[in-house]
């Protein structure tokens, strides 16, 4: 497993930096020129990653979310979404589809599904009172395909 | 993001365009709770032909005028989706109760008769 | 002075990383909509300076570059780039137009000029085996003419 | 970034499509090199209609070539500006030494005539 470069970028969790952090791990990944689907796909999941940090960690108040993503060999990205808001009591619980615990905002219960579906690995880590990190994994393989 | 409506007997089109997140849900939900309160729709279509990009907030979203609609026993369809959104509502489940049209075409023949 | 929002990134002095980083600064200063010549401008200035940390302050090694950016009030962009890299030892010779200390990798010794030319201001600030700071701010007069 | 050649007698129009940066005058340094490399071609003109973007590296790597290009007394000059490359030649000062054509038709015409 090589690392071929890596970037963290952090940001206060308004939600006018969720079309902003898509675009900078979406331009980070297109290093490895995926797919366009593929790219979709990423960047559907650093949505979902990053909404969840701006409404469920921080709620109404404004605390740093931080990205960190890595290429790993020619083929995969790696990425960290983390927070240092509320943190989750169940994870289990939280994962499971249609799950959410702000039916009043509408929320569908589906962000961890989407990241689980769109992406080849979810990881969640939660210390309550201390923060989330969410860690996703994708391979692409259209660019085994091509070699 | 843009929203745009237009109106067909007693069903309204509503057109989005751009990146529907988090972020401008809001703003495109008054919007068409706005026009739907107006009594005589009864319908809504939405068409997403320009939509490049929604994620499980857009599908809250979605949900949450189907519901409104519901109520008044009114029906919530879909047209035009590129592969992203479509991907987005078919596994978040969205087309088990909306309903997806291939063309407007078939949104306006499937209004008439109901 | 309000700063409605703020972002850090930092990534490895690799050359790939040049046009990321041109992406990044453009997507987060493109939030106060400013024209396509002030983003442009902002773009060249942002390469120009990074392309410094990766050619001059850390040469042929691999060492991190980070930005920060802040939107203040609706209308000013400032971004900082900063290395950790060999230093400047005469910042006002650096500054001159045409000046390099690396003509055999056919620099063109305009890195400053463009960023003083495409900034508002620029501010360079070195220690010698520390690393080198640049701040840049500009102000995007299409906004407030729109106003 | 993209590069393309075609020769017209003996001035060479050399193509850049994308972004000139650092990262890649490398590449595209080493490929007009061979190419010039050959005596027969005398001017160069960098056709920039889809260079997107530029920056004092890309005007380095361009005044690298014309300096080769000045000693067998031959010219360089450009053709097609996008604004942001235009402004960065012209704070570079680079059309003190390089040509600038309004048109390729305009740089055909002088090169038939020198
Ligand atoms: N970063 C986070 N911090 C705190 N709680 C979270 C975080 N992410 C998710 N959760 C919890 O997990 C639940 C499920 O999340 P998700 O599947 O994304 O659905 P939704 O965002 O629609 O609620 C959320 O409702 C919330 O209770
Ligand atoms: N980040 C930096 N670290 C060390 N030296 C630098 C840095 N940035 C600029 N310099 C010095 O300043 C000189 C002038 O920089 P610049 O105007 O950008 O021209 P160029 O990059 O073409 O040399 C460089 O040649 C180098 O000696």
């Amino acid at each position: 497993m090589r690392v071929n470069n890596s970037m963290k970028l952090s940001f206060p969790s308004k939600s006018q930096n969720e079309a902003f952090a898509r675009i900078v791990v979406a331009a980070f990944a297109s290093q490895l020129d995926p797919s366009i689907e593929e790219l979709a796909d990423v960047k559907t999941a650093v949505s979902e990653a990053v909404t969840n940090a701006i409404i469920h960690a921080y709620e109404n108040t404004i605390g740093p979310v931080e990205i960190e993503a890595r290429l790993l060999n020619h083929e995969t990205v790696e990425i960290i979404v983390k927070d240092f808001g509320k943190g989750i009591e169940d994870i289990e619980k939280a994962r499971e589809p249609l799950y959410t615990s702000k039916p009043e905002l509408e929320r569908s219960g589906m962000g961890f599904t989407i990241m689980e579906n769109f992406m080849d690995s979810l990881e969640v880590e939660s210390t309550l009172g201390r923060g989330t990190t969410v860690k996703m994994v994708k391979t692409f393989k259209s660019i085994k395909n091509r070699e | 993001m843009n929203i745009s409506f237009s109106l067909q007997k007693n069903w309204l089109i509503i057109k989005l365009s751009g990146e529907l997140d988090h972020h401008n849900t809001n703003y495109i939900r008054k919007k068409i709770d706005n026009k739907i309160s107006q009594e005589y729709i009864k319908h809504i279509v939405f068409n997403l032909k320009n939509l490049t990009f929604t994620d499980s907030s857009g599908v809250g979203m979605i949900l949450g005028r189907y519901k409104k609609i519901k109520k008044r026993g009114g029906i919530t369809g879909v047209v035009n989706l590129n592969p992203q959104v479509k991907r987005v509502f078919e596994i978040s489940g969205l087309f088990k109760v909306i309903k997806y049209f291939n063309s407007i075409k078939e949104a306006i023949d499937y209004f008439e008769e109901v």
